[in-house]
């Protein structure tokens, strides 16, 4: 099933004018969040991490797009299911995993906050909190003060599907839309908000049929197509710079997971769901289209697994054994000092 | 007399009160199936199905909003905020619109309404499943704030919400729900908002308290006793309004006063309290009035070093009320 | 121009099985509602009444939606604007003037509230408050009470076009699109905000293209037409009560009125823009076709104004003298007493 | 030394710091041509442009997320909420966003944001354009609140506030905007946030207030001074965090407390106020320490009998003065 070398199909990327170094960085990347994720699942089995948020099922969309941002001067506004979108933006590792252990030197939060809270001005990733959706009028804010500072960055925020259902989402898409600012709004539609299915959390087909009632484009993709997902937040972000405004953009993706650790997904998910689902898994999508065309063999795929592999024993031995905050520290910092 | 958990006490609350009033439904998110995040509300769909035991889109004005309306129709809705941070988008319709439907319409509607919230640190929950957030709405006429500390005053309590004809909300705290059990009776009772209640009957030092840190005080008491010295213990329960009456007798009882709550001292329910007693009995204490609260921090942060910080626990409590003892 | 008592023109009601009597009823109550307006206009000018909102420019509106109606069944939660709707469902000039001169005797809120504040049991008409949009949940909230109940009223909320950017238009209507609930989602566009204009609100054509981000129709209607909005409005109510769910109109209609009382609108709207929209009066029109069809001629317009003026006069002169709330009613009605 | 009244100083205040510093700029509802519903940002579109002064659509939580974005870029936005009343739906964004901007990135992120609000009653503005919603904002650690009550204190207070590197919520008195007027200083000058202000010197009551009802208390003091008494005023100025060591010095200074607040009593900022001097110094109180607030219903009624029956005004305080001074 195509681990030959010669392509049999058609050559998406260059086409789309990225390179096999790219391709090969954005499987790297995408393969790298899959498996700190399921790390932190074996860590939190074993009692080692009180809490994990997951991504698995999402690492197309979350690098696809993040891809096609210019991660030396635009803004993120992620949300806690993100890992894939900050580890582009320069996020390593080691800073989720001490994220994960919620130690002194996590850079999201100093170990204030629960894992996928992320965070880090010098990656211009705005630290984000709980309550879900309050992000999206702070990517609007951020793309208004760029526009008032003469910048041409373009702001990306993230959220749920469940999350779109949110006043926030409403008012933040609608400012955006009046002063055609440059926010790309993407939805990771993984079809359930914890344990309440798609059907009960909206009535319309594509969270993208938002768009039009604040007076911008809103498309629907295949989120578990990497390559697909860079193509549209592109022209996105194109847009955005050129000063036409805001993108609302619905991926469609998987949960693979249950919500959290906390969660036991057996007692209202159908039998069988994710089994069905994990046959478009996207990095076996990307895996197969990267060999189909050429650029990724057997060798290259163990030799990338290896050094994920490393990276993660790496960040998860030091941050296993990175310092917590002293205790007083949790005095620090309600206002300036 | 059956001894069950905080938790149970709740969801046992909802389930015979759905039983005896089909005007009563429960609404929120993720509390059919599932039965909640913290299966408060488990068993209840199976029981009452899909429409009385609604899961709503997460958007918490409307949950609110929409309770409002059922309400003022004349339902009794029960409406869960999953967690008691989460209760901000909701403010609006809170305190804009349910607490003000009587007055506004000079007594015409009126909203029988309770919004269940768990609330409190101590759970690993972080900034913002961790929060305190009762005292924000303990400056709103129209509203009753209750939070109460046992399975017993749990269940009795939210029966006499969901009966009372004016909007209530219910705080739980979360580490309550499976570490306190307690014995509830086996036959029908409620507990009457707006009365606080003496847990412990002592003759030195009166504390006065509410939710987790009772429990606190009531294990700190029983370190002290072995000092010699007798506490008082008293149990808000409603936190608005509140029981003046109640606190100024327990005040008067001992003349030596320490107040203590997990949330934020400043602007927190012990400021309120001390202004009561300041008030009315000023001249029958003994020694200044104590407050022993959370820090001033936005909430407890995630990192258990930092929680542990944060958190009152029955040792901290202990030594305040060993010292007033001594004063 | 059209006062001779033979048709010249379709007759439209008929149609829509309107009887003769019915339109005239709609046209009595828009200029009543009409009248009430100016007349409070002159009361707050001479100092008698400290604050007036008007709904001038909205009649057709106001009126052609509440015909469409069960006011035997059906709930509304109106905004400040909607004299005209409240009118239809029961209240009196002599209600909306002791609601004016904020009597002990008002049935909105005893005093309590600022004019336009309606609310009143007995009507089906929940309380509702000044800071905009809340009402929408409310709407769905009935809606639901209704469906568990096993009742088949329907539930008509309204709003002006910037309320429509509150979340909790968003949040409310996404509700009901979810459940399918009978509500009327009503949307007032007179094309004004206080100061703020159509374009600086909203990027969308029409507040109607909202509704497929809920699952539901919408529809954007000549306001200023009262048949036309009884018509789309009875076709919402009617699907409503068959279950087939919300639908939201946006009923384009002028605000010929300064916002309030307290607003002077030179400063911010262009010179002569109301004039020319005076030129769409919905009263001249439903006048003009009134007389076209031959349903309405001088004398009985002579008639029915006369009525009117007598009812207004006899209101205003009963809620003057009508005593105010005692100072300690100040402390009543906090809880159920 | 210009006298000018309340109003013009917070137009003041706007204007000169926009002028200086261009990363200041004010949003909100019809702030524009308009010049804002009560004409605080005046001039300012004409002036500064309408990027700068930029009329939003209507929606609070927007205005105050929007605002927080842009300030934690590196703006400093000044938010304007047309009443007070309308800063419920933005709640959310102001208690778990700009509140905790800071602490949750660990001092990575900050928010500079001013969050101008008109609030108080005595304007016939009815239960939604009157309230005094202070006192639920003041628990929240992270924020800033302040309510000045003369010119003066509202031009310095405002510039502080823009120039401070936290979220501050300006609380203005609708009733002090034109009614009030008083010296301002023709250079530049500052009033620091988190101090306190005694207003008048006195031996022989305290009186601590703020906002509208410090003039109130002013004026009763002058009618007090004929009785043979001096009353000692402090005008808290910020409301959160509260000036510990000025409430308290002021309560030493007679050992007299009156605490006066338009906001209803009942966990009003008189408890917490309450509350510190009973923990500070009990001892050195010669009277039971007394409150005089609203009454605790949802806010004032329309009508104007029922305004002046829930309204403050001197009389009423005055006799609450001579009362205790007569203690
Ligand atoms: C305001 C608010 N309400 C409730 C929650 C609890 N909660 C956390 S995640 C979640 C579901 C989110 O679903 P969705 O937006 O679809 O994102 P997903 O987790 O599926 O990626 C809920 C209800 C929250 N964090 N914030
Ligand atoms: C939450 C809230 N914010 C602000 C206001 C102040 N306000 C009252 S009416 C209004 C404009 C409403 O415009 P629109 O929705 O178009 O209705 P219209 O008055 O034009 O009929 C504003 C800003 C309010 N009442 N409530
Ligand atoms: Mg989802
Ligand atoms: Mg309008």
């Amino acid at each position: 099933m195509g681990d030959s070398g010669t392509s049999q199909i058609e050559n998406k990327h260059n086409k789309l004018g990225l390179s096999d170094e790219q391709v090969l960085n954005m499987y790297r990347d995408m393969l790298l969040v899959r498996k700190i994720d399921e790390r932190t699942w074996i860590l939190n089995r074993s009692g080692k991490l009180p809490f994990v948020l997951s991504c698995q099922g999402q690492e197309a969309a979350q690098i696809g797009a993040a891809y096609a941002l210019d991660k030396n001067k635009d803004y993120l506004c992620p949300y806690y299911r993100d890992a894939g979108v900050v580890i582009v933006f320069g996020m390593t590792a080691k800073d989720l995993m001490l994220n994960s252990f919620a130690r002194a030197e996590d850079p999201n939060s100093g170990g204030r906050q629960m894992p996928g809270h992320f965070g880090g001005k010098k990656y211009r990733i705005l630290s984000g909190s709980s309550p879900v959706t309050t992000q999206v009028p702070h990517a609007v804010g951020l793309a208004l003060a760029g526009r008032l500072e003469g910048k041409d960055h373009v702001t990306f925020v993230s959220f749920g599907e469940g999350s779109s259902n949110q006043g926030d989402f409403h008012e933040g898409a609608n400012f955006a839309g009046v002063h055609k600012l440059p926010v790309i709004f993407f939805c990771e539609n993984n079809k359930y908000a914890i344990s309440v299915p798609y059907s009960k959390q909206v009535a319309c087909n594509s969270i993208a049929d938002r768009a039009i009632g604040y007076g911008f484009p809103g498309i629907s993709i295949d989120g578990s197509d990497v390559l697909e997902v860079y193509k549209v937040t592109k022209e996105a972000a194109d847009r955005a710079r050129k000063g036409e405004g805001p993108t609302l953009i619905e991926a469609r993706c998987f949960r693979y997971m249950p919500h959290s650790s906390d969660d036991d997904d057996r007692t209202y998910r159908p039998e069988g769901e994710v089994a069905e689902e994990k046959k478009q898994d996207p990095i076996h999508q990307f895996t197969h289209y990267l060999k189909e065309v050429g650029v990724l063999n057997e060798e290259k795929e163990k030799e990338i697994l290896k050094w994920v592999t490393k990276e993660i024993d790496e960040a998860t031995e030091y941050a296993e054994n990175a310092p917590s905050p002293a205790p007083e520290d949790t005095l620090k910092h309600i206002y300036a000092e | 007399m059956t001894i069950i958990s905080y938790i149970e006490a709740i969801n046992q609350a909802m389930r015979e009160e759905m039983a005896r009033d089909h005007k009563v439904f429960v609404l929120g998110e993720d509390v059919g199936l599932k039965g909640g995040v913290f299966k408060a509300t488990q068993g209840l769909y199976e029981e009452f199905g899909e429409a009385r035991v609604m899961d709503t889109p997460l958007a918490e004005s409307a949950i609110a909003g929409v309770a409002i309306g059922a309400a003022a129709y004349g339902l009794r809705p029960i409406a869960e905020i999953q967690f008691a941070d989460f209760i901000m988008p909701a403010v609006n319709q809170i305190v804009s619109e349910a607490a003000k439907m009587r007055y506004r319409s000079n007594g015409d509607w009126n909203c029988p309404l309770v919004i269940r919230a768990p609330y409190g640190g101590g759970v690993h929950g972080g900034l913002y499943h961790s929060q305190c957030v009762e005292a924000m709405f303990c400056n709103i006429p129209g509203l009753k704030v209750v939070a109460p500390s046992t399975p017993y005053d749990a269940k009795g309590l939210l029966i006499s919400a969901i009966r009372d004809e004016d909007p209530v909300l219910f705080f739980e705290h979360k580490r309550c729900y499976r570490f306190i059990k307690g014995e509830v009776p086996d036959i029908e009772y409620i507990v009457p908002i707006g009365k606080a209640d003496v847990k412990r009957k002592g003759e030195d030092i009166t504390v006065i308290t509410y939710g987790l840190t009772l429990h606190f005080a009531l294990q700190a008491a029983e370190k002290l006793e072995k000092d010699g010295y007798s506490a008082h213990i008293l149990d808000l329960r409603t936190l608005y309004p509140l029981d003046k009456e109640s606190i100024v007798e327990a005040a008067r009882k001992t003349g030596k006063v320490l107040i203590v709550h997990e949330d934020n001292k400043e602007g927190g329910i012990g400021g309120e309290v001390a202004g009561i007693i300041a008030e009315e009995c000023l001249y029958e204490l003994d020694a200044p009035l104590k407050r022993l609260c959370g820090p001033d921090v936005p909430a407890t942060p995630y990192n258990g070093v930092m929680e542990r910080f944060f958190m009152l626990n029955p040792d901290k409590v202990y030594k305040a009320m060993a010292e007033l003892a001594a004063f």
